[in-house]
């Protein structure tokens, strides 16, 4: 790495288009700069004070120069505003076949658990050319998963699921930061995105996984929990069947609907009287403090590997 | 110094007003208008709001520029009601957990 | 009589008109300080909502509307107050100031009683928290504490109301005040009538918009 | 050179003598001394820490302090630089000492409310101290919750009291302004007659009137939260933590133009004395005020395009935070604009008008970078945008403030600063700033997050320029505060006029008298016509 390097190496499908967009921005911000320097020095000189009593004739405006510079700039902005809000719709709407990886923050590490039952702390390794998507919350306070080679950054907020994306194009060793101030070890808090070869991806994965995927480590949570006492899988329980939840618009008491995706199957778990299904007496105990946030989403892979319905389109609606 | 001073009849009348509006409201609230009740709610809550700005804090009289502070601060409040929910309403609009 | 001009101002009536603008400009910054609460409270409300209903629905609505009555009647005192302080009518001034004082002492001496009912029923926010009937405690509690926060900054501007007019009593009783010059009892109208608005809503959005809901 | 035996005229300063005298003035004119001495020793302060930082930043490795200091030295900082020195450096000074002399009027409208408002600022300054004094505060000035209310436990508390109790000094400040403004023009001062500088104040009152509330409630929520854990931004009952960022912005973005609208105002002060000229389009610039004002109240959610908050609200807060950059953009133009066919001195306030306008063309422009969703995914909570609002704060603000500084120190005491000294630390300044804050946005797009106490050692360079800026700008700092100190002494005297300026503060002696004026003045020309001030004129242009 040179020691002065300008611009961060570009490792994503998202690094082009930032740094495009940056680039248009830096030449309209030298344009103006100097345009305004270049007329304040020529102004200050050739309009130097030469002596004491002169006195300019007054020129109050021009409505015409006024309209010219207003507008100019105007168009200019909606033309940032445009492109800037593009990227931004394109990294808000991860791909349906992403990747999927697990995200907890917490004073100060993060905590990654691949689908496959893959954990790893202040790392990821993540195969080339391929999307991922992180489906994050914290523990504590609010931290924030930045990949500068990637130029993304998601805030990891507690009590809700936030998502983020990427693809990466480029395998190498990349810083990732937390970038929300949480305190003491905030700037100890992070490590590194390996990006690999597929080959060589696959062998970590292979080298990584003891113990059981993200859905079997799920439902080994959800036996010990008992869960299955109550949410029987042909809806006879208690509890309405999870076979088949993920992806669902589900009926509330009250007459409510909502879709069952990561952030309502997590609210259920933790604060299953908040939202009761129709039909159902709200019996179910909170799992808070029972339950990790990590456990959580094994149990939400688990209750996803239950299938979807047929012809559901993947995601849902955020919690709230 | 051109001072309206109001009558008293006016001041009870406006008291009386605003006895019959809250009770109005008392008992229409357990009516179940559906969404309604909200409005209603709000709607004679800004009712009696506007009595008691008119008449007893004399708006009807005063300057040009009284109404426009009470005006501007109004629509400040509703800046910050409306772009606060502008987030809280459009969560969840594209599907995507957290966007 | 000393002049009661300040040496800043050319006129009375330049005087008295900056400081109505004044008390204005305050009562717009007060809008803005209880319009965080209301914010918070519309997001809440928005988003738990069947709890909102519960806790909503479990406040004295009786009491509730009489204290709001008694509000507006201390409203109506206080105007005939001002208009005696415009006619310069110094005896009934003094009354109607008394009279403002009591009512208001009413609506805080209900508070109280309502907030020590709370108490009683384990509706404070904090580890005993408990309602009935509320399958989220939390969002219930969510309730509470902004049903505190909200009546109690009210009630707050309510004692600082209280203390504005029995300084304004203690004053009409040395005659400061006449026909010509009465620009404080003018303004502490304006906020004593502006903390009744806020009471004006406070009373719907706690009290009573999800009384109809069956439960 | 000390004043001979003239027989002593009486101002504001010789009038009544005594500590008493001071601290119970109901004089617009002290106060702003009072505030100008109160807000030095904040910035000093803020500056004490900026330099621990800053030498803490030479190394990657965080050896100088520990990281809980560390966090606790930005944070008091942002605290002490934004609340108690930004904040009512330019308005509570200057506007408290010019204002009612600019419209022609014998003070504020509630002098008592005035001095009021000092005290408050102090008695929030002693409990911001205090907190520091105790053990400091490390949750960032920005306060986020949950960490502020659960999980830090450091001063969180009294710190937010000294902001909250801070904040009703400049809500009564900003008051005090909109009701002067309105009601104690002297006859003839229309309102386009006003001094820019009056109109920049009008519309940093309406923020400070309209916004500062907001924050007050705020604070009194996350003091009800961290004591009594009742939820209302915490997660794990049911509260946001994101409606507490919404809340805090609502104030805290408009109180970025608290800041920046009043140096604006010095700014066209500055460029139309001292280039003898109308401001290029008055009333334009006039209305711009205004319309930042209004329109920087439906910006704030641009601080958070990565909080969690819906992609619509980012998507409605990008678009309108470019309606902002338009009528700054204006503002540069008509005073770059007005240098045309003027007269203009290098005077040392005109340096710092320079500066400002060229460090503050940088902040904008920088400001539509991050206000682009895409880039600002990148470069929020990095060094970029620490660049960016030091270009705006420092380069923008504290220009501003240093030029009226130059600008109205012979009206304030009657004296003249040393020019070449001023010059010299002018330039020392200005290339001091550039150095400190230019490696930053390197820094940021590189990927280098603020608030980081150790670094990964690729960053170090630029950590090392920017220190070498940094101590180049305390010498800048530094050498002011000399002279200026010197002056009061043995600088020349200034009489009422030195600059040949139009201001109605100019019209009468320097110190001026106790009520500004022996006799009312009657306004009869607009703002800025130099005919008036020009003895026997050469005309030009």
């Amino acid at each position: 790495m040179g020691l002065l390097r300008l611009f961060p190496v570009q490792a994503s499908t998202f690094a082009p288009d930032v740094d495009h967009l940056l680039y248009f921005l830096l030449a309209v911000a030298v344009f103006f700069s100097l345009a305004i320097f270049c007329s304040i020095f020529y102004f200050a000189i050739r309009y130097r004070r030469r002596s004491e009593n002169e006195l300019p004739r007054a020129i109050h405006g021009g409505m015409a120069l006024e309209i010219l510079w207003s507008v100019i700039p105007f168009g200019l902005t909606m033309v940032m505003f445009t492109w800037g809000a593009s990227i931004y719709f394109n990294e808000s709407r991860p791909p349906d076949n992403a990747l999927d990886v697990y995200v907890v923050g917490k004073q100060w590490m993060w905590k990654l658990e691949h689908l496959g039952g893959q954990r790893e702390i202040n790392e990821l390794h993540i195969p080339v050319g391929r999307a991922v998507r992180l489906t994050m919350t914290s523990e504590d306070a609010i931290h924030s998963f930045f990949v500068p080679a990637f130029r993304t950054k998601q805030d990891a907020v507690p009590g809700r699921y936030t998502t983020t994306w990427f693809k990466p194009t480029k395998a190498g060793k990349y810083h990732l930061f937390c970038a929300e101030y949480c305190g003491t070890n905030h700037s100890r808090m992070g490590g590194w995105v390996y990006v690999m070869a597929p080959r060589d991806y696959e062998a970590w994965l292979s080298g990584g996984a003891s113990g059981g995927s993200l859905a079997e480590n799920g439902q080994k949570l959800f036996d010990e929990l008992a869960c299955g006492n109550c949410h029987k899988p042909d809806g006879s329980g208690r509890c309405p069947s999870l076979s088949g939840l993920f992806g669902k618009t589900v009926q509330l008491a009250g007459g409510a609907t909502v879709k069952a995706d990561e952030g309502y199957i997590r609210e259920s778990i933790l604060q299953p009287q908040a939202k009761i299904v129709a039909g159902y007496g709200p019996i179910m105990p909170t799992f808070q403090g029972l339950v990790t946030e990590e456990g959580v989403m094994q149990l939400i892979e688990y209750i996803k590997s239950l299938g979807p319905p047929p012809g559901a389109p993947a995601g849902g609606i955020a919690a709230r | 110094m051109t001072e309206h001073i109001d009558s008293i009849r006016t001041y009870a009348l406006v008291l009386l007003a605003l006895l019959v509006l809250t009770a109005v409201t008392t008992l229409v609230a357990f009516v179940d208008l559906g969404e309604f009740s909200v409005v209603v709610a709000l709607a004679i809550a800004v009712c009696k709001m506007l009595l008691v700005a008119l008449f007893f804090m004399h708006v009807r009289h005063s300057t040009k520029l009284t109404k426009l502070v009470l005006l501007g601060g109004l629509l400040w409040l509703v800046i910050l009601l409306m772009l606060t929910l502008s987030d809280f309403t459009t969560r969840g609009w594209i599907g995507v957990p957290g966007r | 009589m000393a002049s009661t001009l300040q040496e800043q101002f050319d006129t009375e009536a330049q005087q008295k008109d900056a400081s109505t603008l004044g008390m204005w400009i305050f009562l717009i910054t007060e809008v803005m300080f209880f319009g965080g609460m209301f914010t918070a409270y519309t997001v809440y409300r928005r988003a738990y909502s069947d709890a909102f209903a519960v806790a909503s629905s479990s406040l004295n609505v009786t009491i509730g509307a009489i204290n709001t009555a008694v509000l507006l009647v201390s409203s109506f005192t206080m105007v005939m107050a001002v208009r005696a302080a415009q006619l310069g009518q110094r005896r009934t001034l003094i009354l109607f100031l008394v009279a403002t004082l009591i009512f208001g002492g009413i609506f805080l001496g209900v508070k109280a009683y309502e907030w020590n009912e709370k108490f009683e029923q384990h509706h404070v926010p904090g580890p005993s928290f408990h309602l009935e009937g509320v399958p989220q405690q939390s969002h219930a509690q969510l309730f509470f504490s902004l049903y505190f926060a909200m009546t109690g900054l009210h009630a707050l501007h309510m004692v600082i109301g209280v203390g504005i007019i029995s300084w304004l009593i203690w004053l009409a009783r040395q005659g400061r005040f006449t026909a010509e010059y009465n620009t404080p009892v003018d303004i502490a109208g304006l906020y004593w009538h502006f903390v009744d608005i806020i009471w004006i809503f406070l009373f719907p959005l706690l009290y009573l918009i999800d009384r109809h809901l069956p439960k | 050179m000390i004043t001979a035996a003239v027989p002593e005229r009486e101002d504001y300063l010789n009038v009544s003598h005594g500590l008493k005298s001071w601290l119970l003035t109901k004089d617009h004119k002290r106060i702003g001394l009072l505030y100008l001495a109160t807000i030095t020793l904040f910035f000093f302060l803020g500056g004490v820490f900026a330099t621990v930082i800053r030498i803490e930043l030479l190394t990657p490795g965080g050896g100088l302090v520990s990281s809980e200091t560390y966090n606790k030295l930005f944070t008091m900082h942002g605290v002490t630089m934004i609340f108690f020195f930004l904040l009512p450096s330019i308005p509570a000074v200057f506007g408290n000492f010019f204002l009612p002399m600019m419209i022609g009027a014998r003070d504020l409208a509630f002098p008592r409310i005035n001095l009021l408002s000092w005290y408050l600022l102090v008695v929030g300054g002693l409990f911001a101290l205090f907190a520091m004094l105790a053990g400091g505060v490390d949750t960032g000035w920005t306060f986020y919750t949950p960490y502020s209310t659960t999980y830090s436990n450091t001063w969180v508390i009294a710190t937010a009291l000294g902001i909250f109790v801070a904040g009703f000094s400049s809500i009564l400040t900003g008051l005090n302004f909109i009701v002067t403004i309105h009601r104690m023009r002297a006859p003839g001062m229309t309102w386009f007659r006003m001094p820019l500088f009056v109109w920049a104040h009008y519309a940093t009152a309406l923020i400070q009137v309209l916004g500062t509330p907001v924050l007050a409630v705020t604070i009194v929520l996350v003091f009800c939260e961290r004591v009594f854990h009742i939820g209302i931004f915490d997660p794990a009952l049911g509260g946001d933590p994101v409606l507490f960022q919404h809340l805090f912005w609502f104030y805290s973005h408009p109180a970025v133009y608290i800041m920046i609208l009043p140096a604006m105002g010095v700014v066209s002060e500055l460029v139309s004395t001292f280039s003898r000229k109308a401001i290029f389009g008055y009333r334009i610039v006039a209305f711009s005020s205004v319309a930042i004002a209004v329109l920087g109240f439906l910006v704030w959610g641009h601080h958070m395009f990565v909080s969690g908050q819906s992609l619509f609200a980012g998507m409605a807060f990008s678009f309108l935070s470019y309606f902002v950059a338009i009528p700054s953009a204006i503002k540069v133009f008509n005073w770059t604009a007005t240098l045309y066919k003027g007269s203009i001195s290098y005077a040392t306030p005109m340096l710092y008008a320079f500066g400002f306008i060229g460090l503050f063309t940088m902040g904008g422009l920088t400001g539509l970078f991050v206000a682009a969703l895409g880039i600002d995914v990148h470069v929020t909570d990095t060094y970029f945008v620490v660049a960016h609002f030091h270009y705006i704060m420092v380069g923008g603000a504290i220009m501003g403030y240093m030029g009226g500084l130059h600008y109205w120190w012979p009206k304030m005491t009657g004296r003249m600063y040393p020019e070449g000294w001023a010059k010299l630390s002018a330039l020392v300044i200005f290339l001091g700033f550039n150095l400190t804050f230019f490696p930053q946005f390197i820094l940021g797009y590189l990927g280098m997050p603020r608030r980081y106490h150790t670094y990964p050692a690729e960053f170090q360079i630029l950590h090392v320029l920017s220190t070498a800026g940094a101590s180049v700008l305390a010498v800048g700092y530094a050498i002011p505060m000399i002279y200026f100190a010197w002056s009061l002494r043995y600088g020349k005297v200034a009489g009422a006029n030195p600059w040949g300026a139009t201001g109605l503060e100019w019209k009468t002696a320097s110190p001026p008298p106790l009520h500004n004026f022996d006799k009312i003045p009657v306004v009869t020309h607009d703002a800025y016509d130099y005919s008036t001030v020009v003895g026997e004129a050469v005309e030009v242009g």
